[in-house]
């Protein structure tokens, strides 16, 4: 299984770039002088292109333990991502949502959810309803999507949305396709947590802007926190002796 | 219009008492009283309205939702009116005594009422009242969603009444089956009215008479169509009238009354309402692109009375007999005015007057006669506890006045003279025979003459069906111990069905004046716009007058007759003997022709159209076993919304069942596929 | 009193008193055809009268309706004589509808015999009244059809408009029409009076009869009544047939005479030569009757509705022709 | 006035924790809820004075879903006395798997009820974007223990299924108001504040394009809350599982609320143009709810879940009365009003039913009639309200949405959802016929008395919906119209 998933792991690897190269290329034709005067535009770029190789890894991850990992590798890159579409003068007010953001999704949640993946029994991985091959294919379809529908979209007034969107959209496609595919409880939750982060990716820019609607996520965060603490541990476990999803689906017509 | 609103306060004071009293018999005399002074005080009131040149008018105060309380009483409502007073009062009276009955025949012996019985009298009588005043308010109505309101109502509470004891799955099915009907029915009603109110831009009746007069309906043949549907289902007309025989076979009599007696009429109203309100002048100048609504009529109207009274005359339940018989009733009517519209609009006058005057009065002969044989069927019911065929009979010799009386309502619905059943088939006939004469050099005398020969073939086979009837059940010798101790019901039932046996005879022998009354308030109405007077019935009004006079005629050759047999065979008195039993020695009850077996040659002759199903065993050893032949004829016509409608769509839902499947995975799956659909068809959307 | 009703009246007095006589010539002309002498000719008549002499017997299941049915039955009859023309002449009750009323009085003598027929409880009378009911049902819009298409030829509604007074030179121009609707009564007289292809009125035993079988219990005068009825509705059909097939002479002379006040005058001579002029033909049906009995064999009991089909589709001929 | 509204019930939920003896909490849940029912209609009296600009505000459409929610919670919380009386401590038996269960400490109950009415309230005294799905967001956290009330595997998988796809709904919604906000962004770098008063100023420079698509994350988002087809997929289950008060207010309350989340967003897209485009997407997902829905309710054993159906197509026909127009939209407002009354109503009776014959199917339930003489008959009235029969008000609601339709000349829609309707009452009314009729099964016996406490609240519920079938009040007419101009073209 390992060898499997090494396997798939660098053939995506190996296709992103592929992939991300025209995103970065596309989007740069499209935004202006404002987003060219971006100071660190190529390093943004770099981070949203890993930010979808980490969903189609996390697509491809049997494992519940990588899987882990890899959602702290993506929430240290989302940490990062206010900083580097940071357009004016770096303040305080940057540098805490900043650090916020990078504590939370990329040190506590994380953590949050080792600790609970320790406190679940050992079980044996259960196979995803679909297949890795299939769930990194679809991840991809997800990718062209999004691409098509950035294409069709027109100029907003901060470019930096336009920029975002393609790679929000696709991260949030993958979250569904998380849960759609996963059978445990707390994959299911990995799922959701990949989603959310897309949500995030498209409020980045939003930070400067006094709007609220990144610091909104964090309730977002707060909601994976009760799940993960109030239900997946606590009663599922105990009720059903097993995370598998598939065990509680007597509520049908 | 005061006497109207008081009668409606009558019968809501009625219900509301009788809901408050809730037990004991208060809680139903009540409610007979107030329906009895009601039904007073409406004749009076539809005399009244019938004797004003034009129609009343009234409004309520009330803030109603959409429309508005309007109240207008012209012609044609009064006399849909007349008969529901009539029917309602007299059921009113009956009421209290047939839940005694009914509640002494659950608890099994005669007198004794089980504690608490499972009748709840105070519900009963409530649901009673209310559902006269709703038919009173529907047929008062004028504003459609008033109109609708106290349609529903209607519709809604003979689900209350009829199953009070609530017995078996049987009456359970009639409950079910008939309040789908009906909310159904209701629902094209809603889709009708609804796009009425909105090209007319009101919801009053008065507004859209003029908006159709002015600028005329968009899609008024499909506001036709929807009508027919709609109020064909209540009317019972042939393919819409999978309730009745349910609803009808289980309602206690007093109930069945109401049912079959009035609330059928209603949907006859219904259709000649709408008619007056899509196209005003319909019975006098129907626009030619519209002469399909007459043939639609026409047809349907045929294949109702056809297949009502093929259906009619199969049935092993007296019950069911009768409510098949209604569909036929409620087809003769809508033929006779589908082939007065037709008549209207080729401008043969007198055809159209007397085809409506005949579907009027047939719609007044239905309701006395049907209500008569519904008591007379209650009746048999409460003294012998089985309504088929096959466990009764001889019941003449039991309880004669209940057989008498059930003989001439018989009569009268087999169109036999002197009774008011043929009075009213004779104006169909006669206005057949006009309307074929005055379009003469048209291809519409065809149309007419096979609409005479419908009547005709009909008028024959319900002299069949109820000659079965009658004779299978209360002749003969009886075929079940039940029978046998058959007792009349008591005098009050009793003196109902004397009443409504006498208004059967004196309807035929008033029938110069009920004609010119009928005659004078269809011309202020429905032919008011073919300038008055210019047609000479004169014709028409000495038939009705030979009509009157022929049952004095037969009365009196009758009696001659009677008295030369008298005379010679005065000298010894008659014998009495066994029935001649062909030599063979123990004749028994059970060798009597059964209802199947009357049936049987008829429906093998007519079996394309009655589809009968026989089993007949095959007889094998030399000592073959009891084995058991069986006739039966299922309601086709209804079995056909069941496998083209019901069916499927439940096969369907059943199907459906599987997506919600409990997974969870696939639940946020169906949100992805929502999710990128609705974004890819936004992005498409121009 | 005027003139005219007294006349019709003594057609009324006339039919009421030739009636039986049709069955004796019916049975004495199958009789000729097979070769026998035959019963007399005036044989019911000495029947009614012995049976009006007799004591009726009653079974004890029937009541009032096996009674009231024959008188009931006759007095129906009786009246729907009264409503038929006597050739040229008008009835005694003639008015626009009345043929509807024929119809329903033949309605109402089906009804009542049917009744009495099912009120002994014999399985035996049981199938003669389902079978007297099915087929009269089937017969009776036939019958319908055929007066209603008459009635739009005439463009009148009386019995004695339609079928009364013809005109021979109106006949003439509809000749096919008269023939097809002829022939369509004829068809009904049949099976309507019993008639041998349908029915056999000679036989009572028989599982197969239709009409004896349902009088079986009746006896002394009621069976007098039922007889009588009988002939009497024969004589009607046979009256029906020979008014539409013979135009009567009279007719014309009546149009040309002048109207003296209360209607025109006519001799007596006329009145006796248009009442033999109506009655041969009824005669005349009566021994087509007797021939058809005499050659054909009785229908099986399912081909029975053939012959009624047979009628509707000559009763619709008719109305297509007419139609055109 | 509006932060009493607020406050009073989050004050009330933090101290339901402390207090220890239940009879004063179960009398403090009613003084609260009584309280903000005064308050609501209070509303109607005296404008509130708005707090923080629009953050929060009262506008007609969120006084009439204010109201009924608070009229709501009133009868719950009526009804949850008696119901917390009977329901009795410890280990019990569930009917269904045979385990043993108990229930949640009821002081959670009561509290998570208080926070839930606090955040039903938030959402309908807003005017503010953000707020607005903090407090649909909130709904969904509080509400998850209130439907694991009864600890048992199908409530724990029930919640769990709830929260899942609510969750993923709510995040959708955020996305979808993240899009909103950048495409109402006009030229330049500033940040337009989401009060619905600035969105519908700047709404006609709005980006079409973005906003489509916020429109459709917005749709599918609070759509899944309110639980219109095909994201409905936890409504049956949670409906049928939580506790009858508890199902009562997630129907009537809940979903009114997300409802109230796609209102403001057609109103937003109504003022930018694109109320032709939202609206055809408000009717493709209405109908196909009720679509949905009558193929579910169709052949239906469980009468929770066929009640949570029923919700289902009612949410239905909201977006179809929604996207029809003005005159449709004035028969969805009263629509909402008279699906929450008799909703609630009807499933507070379930729960008595439930109580009385511990069982949810209703092939087993029979002669209610006779067993329970007072649930019986309301039982079935409410029945026959609920699926539009006169003289209850949902015909007059539904009469009017299908002129709404007429009217705008869409025949073949009007007929698709006259014939839906059809099935749908056929579906309901078999099942509720059998139950009540019949003879009751072996071993019930017929209750003389029913506890007040349990019937008078959807009794209640139920006569004010007759009301309104017979009576409109001027000012709720007026209300309604005000609520509909608001999503109409000028």
């Amino acid at each position: 299984m390992d060898a499997v998933f090494s396997f798939l792991h660098h053939c995506a690897a190996a296709a992103l770039p592929a992939p991300a190269a025209p995103v970065a290329g596309q989007q740069a034709g499209w935004a202006f002088a404002s987003l060219s005067s971006l100071p660190s535009l190529d390093w943004l770029q770099t981070a949203l292109g890993l930010v979808i190789i980490t969903n189609l890894c996390l697509l491809a991850a049997e494992r519940r333990r990588l899987s882990i990992r890899l959602i702290a590798l993506q929430g240290v890159i989302l940490g990062l991502l206010p900083l580097l579409a940071h357009t004016g003068e770096v303040d305080a007010h940057l540098i805490c949502m900043t650090l916020i953001f990078l504590g939370i999704k990329g040190v506590v949640l994380p953590l949050l959810l080792r600790r609970t993946y320790k406190k679940l029994p050992p079980q044996l991985p259960s196979n995803p309803y679909m297949g890795n091959t299939a769930c990194v294919l679809a991840g991809m379809g997800g990718l062209v999507f999004s691409l098509w529908f950035a294409s069709n979209l027109g100029m907003t007034a901060n470019p930096l949305f336009l920029l975002m969107f393609s790679p929000a959209i696709t991260t949030v496609l993958a979250g569904i396709l998380l849960i759609v595919t996963r059978k445990k409880a707390l994959s299911q939750m990995f799922g959701y947590l990949v989603m959310e982060n897309g949500i995030y990716l498209l409020g980045v820019p939003m930070i400067q802007e006094d709007a609220m609607w990144v610091e909104l996520t964090i309730l977002l965060d707060i909601l994976v926190a009760a799940f993960v603490m109030g239900i997946a541990i606590r009663h599922i476990n105990k009720a059903f002796e097993s995370t598998d999803v598939d065990r509680f689906a007597s509520l049908r017509d | 219009m005061l006497i109207l609103f008081a009668t409606l306060v009558l019968l809501l004071g009625g219900a509301f008492a009788s809901l408050f009293l809730r037990r004991g018999k208060w809680a139903l005399y009540v409610p007979a009283c107030a329906l009895a002074l009601a039904a007073l005080a409406g004749i009076g009131f539809c005399a009244y309205a019938l004797l004003q040149p034009s129609g009343l008018q009234a409004s309520l105060p009330l803030p109603l939702p959409l429309g508005a309380c309007l109240f207008s009483v012209d012609h044609i409502s009064a006399l849909f009116l007349i008969p529901v007073f009539l029917l309602s009062g007299l059921g009113g009276v009956l009421m209290p005594f047939r839940v005694r009955a009914l509640e002494w025949a659950s608890s099994g012996v005669p007198g004794v009422t089980v504690k608490g019985g499972d009748i709840q009298h105070g519900r009963h009588g409530f649901f009673y009242c209310i559902l006269s005043a709703a038919m009173v308010l529907v047929l008062s109505a004028s504003d459609a969603v008033f109109f609708l309101i106290a349609w529903e109502i209607m519709s809604l509470t003979p689900f209350f009444l009829i199953s009070p004891q609530d017995k078996d799955s049987k009456e359970r099915y009639a409950v079910w089956i008939y309040l789908v009907a009906a909310h159904l029915g209701a629902l094209v009603l809603l889709l009708l009215f609804a796009d009425m109110s909105v090209q007319a831009d009101s919801t009053s009746f008065a507004v859209m008479e003029s908006f159709a007069r002015q600028s005329g309906w968009q899609g008024a043949g499909l506001l036709f169509v929807l009508a027919l549907v709609g109020f064909g289902v209540k009317a019972g007309l042939a393919p819409l009238h999978m309730w009745m025989p349910e609803a009808h076979a289980s309602a206690p009599g007093h109930v069945a009354v109401l049912l079959s007696g009035t609330m059928l009429n209603l949907g006859i109203y219904g259709i000649v309402r709408l008619l007056t309100l899509l196209a005003p002048d319909a019975f006098t100048a129907l626009a030619p692109d519209r002469f399909w609504w007459s043939y639609l009529l026409m047809g349907i109207g045929a294949f109702s009375a056809v297949f009502g009274i093929l259906l009619a005359l199969a049935q092993s339940d007296m019950k069911r007999t009768l409510a098949y018989s209604s569909a036929e009733n409620m087809g003769l009517i809508c033929l006779a005015l589908g082939a007065a519209l037709l008549a209207g609009a080729r401008g043969a006058d007198k055809a159209c007057v007397l085809l409506l005057a005949g579907a009027v009065l047939h719609m007044w002969n239905h309701s006395l006669f049907k209500s008569l044989l519904f008591l007379g069927a209650n009746a048999v019911k409460e003294s012998t506890h089985v309504t088929t065929i096959r466990h009764l009979g001889g019941l003449q010799k039991r309880i004669p006045l209940t057989g008498g009386c059930m003989a001439l309502g018989c009569a009268a619905i087999a169109a036999v003279p002197p009774l008011n059943g043929f009075m009213s088939e004779l104006l169909m006939y006669l206005g057949l025979a006009f309307g074929s004469e005055a379009t003469r050099g048209t291809e519409n005398p065809l149309i007419f003459w096979g609409l005479f020969f419908v009547v005709g073939s009909v008028a024959g086979l319900a002299l069949f069906a109820f000659t079965r009837m009658f004779g299978l059940i209360f002749l003969g010798t009886p075929r079940s111990p039940e029978s046998l101790e058959a007792k009349e019901p008591d005098r009050v039932l009793q003196s109902g069905m004397l009443l409504l046996a006498v208004l059967c005879l004196g309807v035929s022998l008033a029938a110069p004046w009920l004609f010119s009354l009928v005659e004078h308030s269809l011309r202020a109405t429905l032919l008011s716009a073919a300038g008055t007077g210019t047609t000479d019935l004169s014709f028409a009004h000495e038939l009705m007058y030979w009509y009157a006079l022929a049952a004095l005629v037969l009365l009196a050759l009758f009696s001659l007759a009677w008295l030369v047999r008298r005379s010679a065979s005065w000298k010894s008195g008659p014998g009495e003997s066994p029935t001649w039993d062909c030599g063979y020695r123990y004749p028994s009850a059970r060798m009597q022709y059964s209802g199947g077996s009357f049936s049987l040659s008829l429906a093998l002759v007519l079996r394309p159209l009655l589809r009968p199903m026989l089993r007949i065993p095959a007889i094998r050893d030399l000592f073959p076993q009891r084995q058991h032949a069986v006739m039966s004829s299922p309601d086709w016509p209804s079995a056909l919304w069941e496998r083209l409608l019901f069916n499927p769509v439940s096969a369907l839902a059943e199907w459906t069942k599987n997506l919600q499947s409990g997974l969870v995975n696939v639940y946020v799956l169906y949100i992805f596929i929502a999710l990128v659909a609705a974004l890819t068809w936004a992005l498409g959307w121009s | 009193m005027s003139a005219r009703i007294l006349l019709s009246l003594f057609f009324v007095l006339l039919s009421v008193l030739l009636a039986p006589l049709l069955n004796g010539v019916i049975n004495r002309v199958k009789a000729i055809v097979a070769g026998r002498k035959g019963r007399p000719l005036l044989q019911l008549y000495y029947d009614l009268f012995k049976l009006m002499h007799k004591n009726p017997v009653y079974s004890h299941t029937s009541t009032w309706f096996f009674r009231a049915a024959p008188a009931a039955g006759l007095a129906a009859t009786i009246f729907a004589l009264c409503i038929l023309p006597f050739g040229p002449f008008a009835a005694l009750c003639s008015f626009p509808g009345d043929f509807l009323l024929l119809a329903g009085l033949f309605a109402l003598v089906r009804f009542s015999l049917i009744l009495a027929a099912l009120d002994t409880g014999s399985a035996f009378e049981g199938m003669g009244a389902a079978r007297e009911a099915m087929f009269s049902a089937l017969a009776e819009p036939i019958l319908l059809l055929s007066l209603v298409v008459l009635a739009y030829h005439a463009g009148d509604y009386s019995l004695s408009n339609m079928i009364g007074c013809l005109h021979p030179d109106l006949w003439a121009a509809n000749r096919p029409f008269f023939v097809m609707i002829a022939i369509a009564f004829f068809l009904l007289l049949l099976p309507e009076n019993c008639r041998i292809p349908v029915d056999d009125p000679n036989t009572h035993l028989e599982l197969t009869m239709i009409h004896e079988v349902m009088i079986l219990d009746h006896s002394g005068p009621d069976l007098a009544f039922l007889e009588y009825a009988a002939s009497l509705k024969l004589w009607i059909f046979c009256m029906l047939i020979s008014g539409v097939l013979m135009p009567s002479s009279l007719t014309a002379l009546l149009a040309e005479s002048p109207p003296v006040d209360g209607g025109p005058v006519i001799a007596f001579g006329d009145i006796v030569l248009a009442t033999l002029h109506t009655l041969l033909p009824v005669f005349g049906i009566a021994v087509l009757v007797g021939l058809v009995e005499s050659l054909m064999a009785r229908l099986r009991l399912e081909r029975v509705p053939q012959v009624l089909t047979l009628a509707a589709c000559f009763a619709v001929f008719a109305a297509l022709v007419l139609w055109r | 006035m509006l932060i009493a509204l607020l406050a009073i019930p989050l004050l009330a939920a933090f101290a339901s924790w402390f207090i220890p003896a239940d009879a004063i909490r179960r009398i403090l849940l009613l003084l609260v809820s009584g309280a903000e029912l005064i308050l609501a209609l209070a509303c109607w009296f005296v404008e509130p004075a708005s707090f923080g600009g629009d953050l929060l505000a009262v506008d007609a459409m969120g006084r009439l879903v204010l109201t009924v929610t608070c009229a709501l919670f009133f009868a719950s919380s009526v009804y949850a006395v008696g119901y917390l009386r009977g329901e009795d401590r410890g280990d019990r038996k569930d009917f269904q798997q045979g385990l043993h269960f108990s229930n949640a400490p009821e002081a959670t109950f009561t509290a998570c009820l208080l926070l839930f009415l606090a955040s039903a309230v938030l959402v309908t005294i807003t005017r503010h974007f953000g707020l607005l799905w903090v407090g649909i967001e909130t709904t969904t956290i509080v509400s998850a223990p209130l439907i694991y009330f009864h600890r048992h595997q199908r409530s724990l998988e029930a919640t769990w299924k709830y929260l899942l796809i609510c969750s993923v709904g709510i995040a959708l919604a955020l996305m979808g108001n993240l899009l909103m906000d950048v495409s109402i962004q006009p030229e330049g770098h500033f940040a337009v504040p989401m009060t619905l008063e600035a969105l519908l100023e700047n709404a006609p420079r709005a980006h079409p394009i973005w906003l489509k698509a916020a429109f459709v994350f917005l749709l599918i988002g609070y759509g899944t809350k309110m639980g219109v087809a095909p994201m409905h997929t936890w409504l049956p289950d949670a409906h049928s599982e939580a506790p009858s008060l508890v199902s009562a207010l997630l129907s009537g309350a809940l979903l009114n609320c997300a409802f109230l989340g796609i209102f403001r967003s057609y109103e937003v897209c109504v003022a930018a143009n694109l109320g032709a485009f939202a609206s055809d997407l408000l009717l493709a997902f209405g109908f196909l709810s009720m679509l949905v829905a009558a193929l579910f309710i169709v052949g239906i054993g469980d009468f929770k879940r066929m009640l949570a159906y029923s919700s289902v197509e009612h949410m239905g026909i909201l977006l179809i009365a929604l996207g029809t127009g003005l005159e449709a939209a004035r028969g969805g407002m009263l629509h909402m009003v008279n699906h929450s009354l008799a909703k609630a109503g009807l499933f507070l009776l379930a729960g008595n039913i439930l109580t009385r014959y511990s069982t949810k199917s209703s092939h087993d339930v029979t002669g209610l009639n006779r067993v329970l003489p007072l649930t019986g008959p309301l039982w079935l009235a409410g029945i026959i309200a609920i699926t539009g029969s006169p003289p209850f008000a949902l015909f007059i609601s539904e009469f009017s949405i299908l002129k709404g339709l007429l009217h705008r000349g869409q025949q073949w829609l009007a007929l698709a959802y006259l014939l839906l309707l059809g099935i749908i009452f056929v579906g309901m009314l078999t099942p509720c016929l059998r139950m009540c009729r019949g003879k009751a099964p072996p071993g019930l016996v017929p209750q003389k008395r029913e506890s007040l406490l349990l019937v008078a609240p959807s009794a209640c519920l139920l006569l004010l919906v007759l009301v309104l079938g017979l009576i409109m009040p001027d000012f709720f007419s007026e209300a309604l119209n005000r609520a509909a101009a608001m999503v109409s073209r000028p």
